[in-house]
């Protein structure tokens, strides 16, 4: 796994609604399976409403995390909104090895135009289409989800599978249905998430 | 791999509010009382779905404000029962006058409390002004780093109020810790209600054979003696509370104390500070070890009753000591935490220390790890006896003068 | 039937030595209130006020049952985490005893500063009995306007000066609050009835859920009367109609009382220090205005009273 | 009247006096008020026809009751509480009980 000794940080782009927390969460419980790593997950509170920019953060380590402050400088940045690159905010802090993961339909080659990065470190996945095709509707949480296990690497897809499935048959038990399509939304990212 | 500590305990993944409410459902309080405020609402969320899933046989009374909130609790717990709350902020400060009927009544509620900014200007964010002015009513104050922390400490207040008959706030810094989610390590039902044991009351109100009158009034000849009952269980609360962090130790592995000394031992300069910011004062720590700079922390658990001897033997051979208070008194003079620093070492004789003030984290500013390294670099200044430009007592961190 | 024979074979659960003016409303509320409860287990929720401070000045309380007060404003909150505690340990098993919850507060406690917490617990369906002793001021205080305090009556805070006339606005109608708030008993009753009083309480304990009684409570240090005329000045107000004794049950209104005809209102104002300057020429309209008021409350309550058996 | 209203001997100091200001139930009945009178209340045994108003109206639980052939009586007036305010004369119709200036 590329997470090493030092801790490594994610930073989540979205907007209220797209379920950037959420995903957030999930990661870290996705995280906590392998037994091997501590873990923090947490949003960036203010009083945004449905529709505005918002972050979430995961922190993963396999020391004892004891920070409790924000993110800087981090690791991985995963963009649910492609609208938000507009903003500077999503490369704010970016290292040069920082791997940026974006929800478009553009090639990475595209989007290193608009934002001025280098095109190795760019990922793109067709997160909002794929949700469409497998929830039904455009939240894109799941995908960028799927995604950012495989670009981080070495996380086994059915174990993470199996963890986003208990969490979120808890969340939807009135809703089983909903439960599968997130998974197959997960499932499709993890294959189609690219850089070219 | 990463394992529990005990073989009763498994690790999960929750945040705060979440711990909060599974201590809650593991403690299953007869009647919890409670009034949604951000940053704490998850808690009372959480909690009453349990009672709506039948999951706990406790009550939830969804009353009308935080003032009725903890009337009810005070009354549930006079009636007999366990009884808890939670809160935060402007919850808390419409909470006051109750907070001092609790602890004059000598009624062992547990109420968790989330720090937050106190308006005006309004403010959801964590600092520790709304705990903080709290700190005089006769709660028993725990504060916690982690959410490991909050887990464990509401689990031991609850044996800690009925020990001492005093009501028992264990906080959590708003944000920071309530919205994070972290591993932690939460142990089996069976333990936990194990470990808490059964509520017998020596008086309750609802016992009808044995009536009594709870609250009369308490004119100048007899105020004074109740008064002073309640400032000796505060410091009698200190050895009761070691005993059944120790007893807790034995149960489940973690070790706690009144406050935690970390790098201590041959520390020149030292950092006192309470709630989730030590964390990152240790990572600040570590680093500059690592330079061999010679700096340690005390994190302070136990606020009221505040541990002022131990604290003040701990810090007597340190050279400079800074204080970091997450709420700024007003007063002009110092903040809380400098000002029974302060107090405890000089009433031990004990003046060799420099010792200075910083406010920091208002409303959630945010304090970094490089914050920390510069409040080195003046320790450092001082401990060699060097000027320093600024030679105030009370520095101001991350704030635009 | 209740008799005061009957009664009379009570046990007396509020005790003489407690420290209430001579002649005060309020006790004799509170010792009719509790015969009322009969053989019933009964806690006491109260307000701060006079009830509370002069009954239970340490060591000493006249409740023979147990009695909790905590703060002012707070006692329908606090009578429901008694009475939530209760149901939780009835559930439990760990009690077996039948309770009942009988809260006290003055008008300030229960209109003014208490009105949040009690409609907060109306509203939740505790089963209590509020009793507001209201006897239109606060009078623990010193005799300070509250909003139950009647136009024209004088009071500290409202006082008579050269340009003002004690206080010159009307009460809030706390019954109708209450009744507002669709809980199953709401009445009204006052001191000089026992019979009508006690067999509201009685009634009120009878029913399953929360239950209101606003009983007009004479208090000879702020309305100003020597004390043996507490029963006569209760009996007055509803003479003259401005404090109706009626009740309404599960939305059906009943006036208890109808005087025929109904006295004027000055023979209820003029046995009163409060409004002894609403007597003087130059108020004559104030006086004017009470009746008008009074008036025009008694016909719509009568109308209420109609409507509310007529059938849908 | 020596017995009443002197200081409970066990409440002497903050480490025997109750916690959490606990009164128990009642003692306020080992509390004498009748010293606040300025006007007495004299019942006439005579007179008195049982009817027991003056009872319920009584606002310190002053007018002694005793029973009698499964009836209950009045016995007479308990001056360790009565403070005098005179509600028992006024309700009572046939004047069995009358006011007098306490130290006539």
């Amino acid at each position: 796994m590329s997470i090493e000794h030092k801790i490594t940080e994610i930073r989540w782009h979205g907007r209220g609604g797209q379920g950037a927390k959420t995903a957030a969460l999930l990661f870290a419980e996705i995280i906590i399976q392998t037994g091997e790593y501590y873990i923090q997950a947490f949003p960036e509170y203010g009083p945004e409403r449905m529709g505005a920019p918002v972050q979430a953060f995961n922190r993963v380590s396999k020391n004892i995390i004891t920070i409790h402050s924000n993110i800087i400088n981090p690791d991985y940045v995963v963009v649910l909104d492609s609208s938000l690159l507009e903003s500077n905010q999503v490369t704010s802090g970016l290292k040069c090895t920082s791997k940026i993961i974006i929800n478009t339909a553009l090639s990475s080659y595209a989007v290193s135009m608009k934002i001025h990065f280098n095109k190795d470190n760019i990922y793109v996945v067709n997160a909002s289409n794929i949700s469409i095709e497998t929830v039904g509707k455009n939240i894109p949480n799941a995908p960028m989800l799927g995604a950012l296990i495989k670009i981080v690497g070495n996380i086994d897809l059915n174990m993470s599978l199996n963890s986003v499935k208990n969490k979120l048959l808890d969340k939807f038990r009135n809703k089983p249905e909903v439960v599968n399509g997130n998974l197959n939304a997960i499932s499709r990212a993890f294959q189609e998430v690219k850089n070219n | 791999m990463i394992r529990p500590l005990s073989s009763k305990g498994k690790l999960v993944a929750k945040t705060g509010n979440e711990i909060a409410a599974e201590a809650m459902r593991q403690i299953e309080p007869d009647v919890v009382a409670a009034y949604p405020i951000t940053p704490a609402t998850e808690i009372v969320q959480i909690f009453s779905q349990f009672v709506a899933d039948g999951i706990v046989k406790s009550k939830y009374i969804a009353v009308e404000s935080e003032h009725s909130a903890m009337s009810a609790t005070i009354a549930a717990s006079a009636a007999g029962v366990r009884a808890m709350t939670g809160t935060s902020s402007q919850g808390l400060c419409f909470m006051w006058e109750m907070l001092y009927i609790a602890s004059g009544l000598r009624l062992p509620i547990v109420m968790v409390a989330v720090n937050r900014a106190i308006s005006a200007p309004i403010n959801i964010h964590c600092d520790h002004s709304d705990t903080m002015g709290a700190r005089d009513s006769g709660w028993i104050q725990i504060y916690s780093e982690s959410v490991q922390e909050v887990y464990d400490n509401i689990i031991q207040a609850v044996r800690i109020a009925e020990q001492t008959k005093l009501p028992v706030l264990v906080t959590m810094d708003g944000f920071i810790i309530s919205h994070c989610m972290e591993l932690v390590e939460v142990y089996n039902d069976d333990a936990v209600k194990s470990f808490i044991g059964e509520y017998t009351p020596e008086r309750y109100l609802l016992d009808i054979k044995n009536p009594y009158t709870l609250g009369s009034l308490d004119l100048q000849n007899y105020y004074f003696e109740h008064k002073y009952q309640i400032a000796k269980a505060m410091i009698d609360a200190q050895t009761t509370i070691v005993n059944i962090a120790n007893e807790f130790t034995k149960c489940f592995g973690r070790s706690y104390n009144l406050y935690e000394k970390y790098m201590m031992d041959d520390a020149d300069m030292a950092i006192v500070i309470i709630g989730s910011a030590a964390g990152t004062v240790k990572m600040a720590i570590n680093e500059l070890r690592s330079q061999n700079i010679k700096i340690g922390l005390i994190k302070i658990r136990v606020y009221r009753p505040f541990p002022k001897d131990n604290i003040a033997i701990d810090l007597a051979n340190i050279k400079s000591i800074a204080v970091l208070d997450r709420s700024d008194s007003c007063s002009g003079a110092f903040s809380p935490i400098y000002s029974d620093i302060v107090s405890s070492l000089y009433s031990e004789g004990i003046t060799t220390p420099k010792i200075i003030s910083y406010v920091y984290g208002l409303g959630g500013r945010e304090i970094t790890i490089e914050h920390i390294k510069n409040i080195y670099k003046t320790l450092n200044q001082i401990m060699l006896g060097k000027d320093q430009k600024d030679c105030s007592i009370v520095h101001y961190i991350n704030l635009r003068k | 039937m209740i008799n005061l024979q009957t009664l009379s074979t009570l046990q007396e659960r509020f005790t003489g030595g407690h420290r209430l003016c001579a002649g005060c409303g309020a006790a004799i509320v509170a010792r009719q209130v509790l015969l009322a409860a009969g053989k019933k287990h009964v806690i006491v929720i109260s307000a701060t006020g006079c009830l509370e401070v002069s009954t239970t000045i340490f060591p000493y309380s006249a409740w023979k049952d147990s009695f909790f007060h905590s703060a002012f404003s707070n006692a329908a909150a606090t009578c429901s985490g008694i009475e939530v505690a209760y149901k939780s340990l009835k559930e439990k098993g760990k009690l077996k005893e039948d309770i009942v919850f009988i809260t006290f507060g003055g008008d300030g406690g229960t209109a003014d500063i208490g009105l949040q917490a009690l409609s907060g617990a109306m509203e939740r369906g505790h089963k209590m009995l509020y009793i507001c002793y209201n006897n239109e001021a606060y009078m623990n205080t010193g005799v300070q306007r509250s909003g139950m305090t009647p136009l024209g009556a004088r009071t500290t805070t409202a006082p008579v000066g050269r340009i003002q006339q004690g206080k010159t606005e009307s009460k809030k109608d706390l019954t109708q609050i209450m009744i507002a708030h669709n809980i199953p008993y709401v009445a009204q009753t006052y001191i000089g009835n026992w019979h009508d009083l006690i067999t509201k309480v009685q009634k009120a304990l009878s029913i399953y859920g929360p239950s209101f009684i606003n009983i007009l409570t004479p208090c000879r240090l702020g309305w100003g009367y020597p004390p043996e005329e507490t029963i006569n000045i209760g009996k007055l107000a509803v003479e003259t109609c401005v404090w109706p004794a009626y009740e309404v049950e599960n939305g059906i209104y009943k006036i208890n009382i109808k005087p025929n005809p109904p006295k004027p209102i000055i023979e209820f104002l003029k046995c009163q220090d409060r409004f002894k300057h609403l007597l003087k020429p130059e108020n004559s309209h104030i006086i004017d205005k009470i009746q008008q008021d009074i008036d025009h409350k008694w016909c719509i309550l009568q109308k209420q009273e109609w409507l509310s058996s007529y059938p849908c | 009247m020596d017995k009443y209203n002197e200081k409970k001997d066990k409440y002497t100091t903050a480490t025997t006096i109750p916690i959490g200001d606990i009164v128990e139930a009642g003692t306020a009945s080992t509390f004498c008020t009748g010293n606040w009178r300025s006007r007495k209340p004299i019942w006439n045994n005579t007179k008195c026809i049982n009817c027991l108003i003056c009872w319920i109206y009584c606002p310190d639980s002053s007018i002694k009751l005793i029973s009698k052939s499964n009836k209950t009586i009045v016995s007479g007036i308990n001056y360790t509480y009565c403070k005098g305010c005179g509600i028992c004369a006024n309700v009572c119709n046939i004047k069995a009980i009358v006011m007098e200036e306490e130290n006539k």
